[in-house]
């Protein structure tokens, strides 16, 4: 199960499509807004997407976690559009005989979404916003005007 | 191949994120010439938007939604997508 | 969060009692009844605990999680008697601000439950029973009939 | 110390899954001699019931819910119980 979506996302959903009789161990992971940075107060995220490209380059993850654990009970669900804090922005679930396999699958999956799938992240915080990634193109505006991109 | 002014190909490119703010646009048809490559498209990019980034070698590039590395050649009509820091997750 | 329990455990109302604004991210392990082991067909299981000790020793655990990670957006789930298969024995959910620490936390948490809480699983399979982590104890009838201990 | 037969502690046994079933009950009241430890209860418990295991000396033990070495004395009234290698999880 792969989906990328501007819903809510349902982690007892993507969990129970990882589910099954031969499966010990289900490993979650939820991603979800957090109020602060190291910086600062955050007041909002804002995800967006290449589409289909970031859709096929999860599946490439799903491939991969086949290949090298041989675990095909394995979702994600990445979220789109304005989230507010707390909302979760990604979850993760894998499902193996054993632990150890469903907590190194897991692991090793979000750090791929991390590096190969083209999706940004927009931190909204008082007086400014940035686009996650590029910090230095962080435009911050002292009148406490949101920046709206753009040179 | 001998024609005028030289065969050029159309290339569609898609920015997002910061870039597409920095350049205040989405899309671009870009005009490129015959056996142009990734980074050809790339330093055509900055001719045009020199506010996305400083160093055109450093572009992260998607042709047709795959990742390439700036010698691929391009074709005609290819999908080029340049890809900022991703941040997802 | 420390239960040990009878009741059917919720993974959500689990889940909820760690999450808080300035976590990024839950880590979330369910073990659930498999349907089998490397050697038979499980049928249903059964769980016994050493009361209250056993409380005393997962409690000690969130100790030991606080003292190495600082989180104290943990907690543990136990059942005790039977399960069918696909019922969850265990659920542990950690929640910290970045992934790395809520993973460590909870591989962690799930290795000590299994080195320090007094509790017995009992394997119901066809023909037999066994108690697991005493496997020489293993008393299998040839008649097919149920074990029922003793010598 | 001096009385006739010596003086005796009385603890309370607990057996949990495995060693309940070996030896057919939950509890034992367990009388030792003054000064015992942990290593004689379990001696006098594999005498009582030599099918929970072979070597004493191997047994995991908690005193009143703490795990405690062999060499533990124990006091009148301790709860000594006997932990079968635990399967939780």
């Amino acid at each position: 199960m792969i989906t990328i979506t501007n819903d809510t996302l349902d982690t007892e959903v993507i969990t129970d499509s990882v589910k099954r009789d031969s499966n010990g161990a289900v490993v979650i992971f939820l991603g979800a807004t957090r109020d602060s940075t190291a910086e600062r107060k955050v007041l909002r995220l804002e995800y967006e997407a290449y589409r289909p490209m970031a859709d096929n380059q999860l599946a490439r993850i799903a491939d991969e976690v086949r290949e090298q654990w041989g675990i095909s009970d394995f979702a994600i669900a990445h979220r789109l559009g304005r989230l507010e804090i707390g909302d979760l922005s990604l979850v993760v679930a894998v499902a193996s005989p054993h632990r150890k396999e469903a907590f190194e699958a897991c692991a090793y999956a979000i750090d791929r979404i991390k590096q190969i799938v083209p999706i940004w992240k927009k931190e909204f915080f008082e007086g400014g916003e940035v686009w996650v990634g590029s910090q230095e193109d962080a435009c911050v505006k002292q009148d406490g005007s949101v920046a709206v991109g753009g040179d | 191949m001998g024609y005028g002014g030289g065969v050029r190909l159309i290339v569609r490119v898609k920015l997002f994120a910061s870039y597409k703010e920095k350049a205040g646009r989405a899309d671009i048809k870009m005009s490129l010439s015959d056996g142009a490559r990734v980074a050809d498209a790339a330093s055509e990019l900055l001719r045009l938007h020199p506010s996305i980034t400083e160093d055109a070698s450093r572009l992260t590039i998607a042709v047709n939604e795959e990742y390439q590395e700036h010698d691929y050649p391009l074709s005609d009509n290819d999908e080029v997508a340049f890809i900022p820091p991703v941040s997802g997750g």
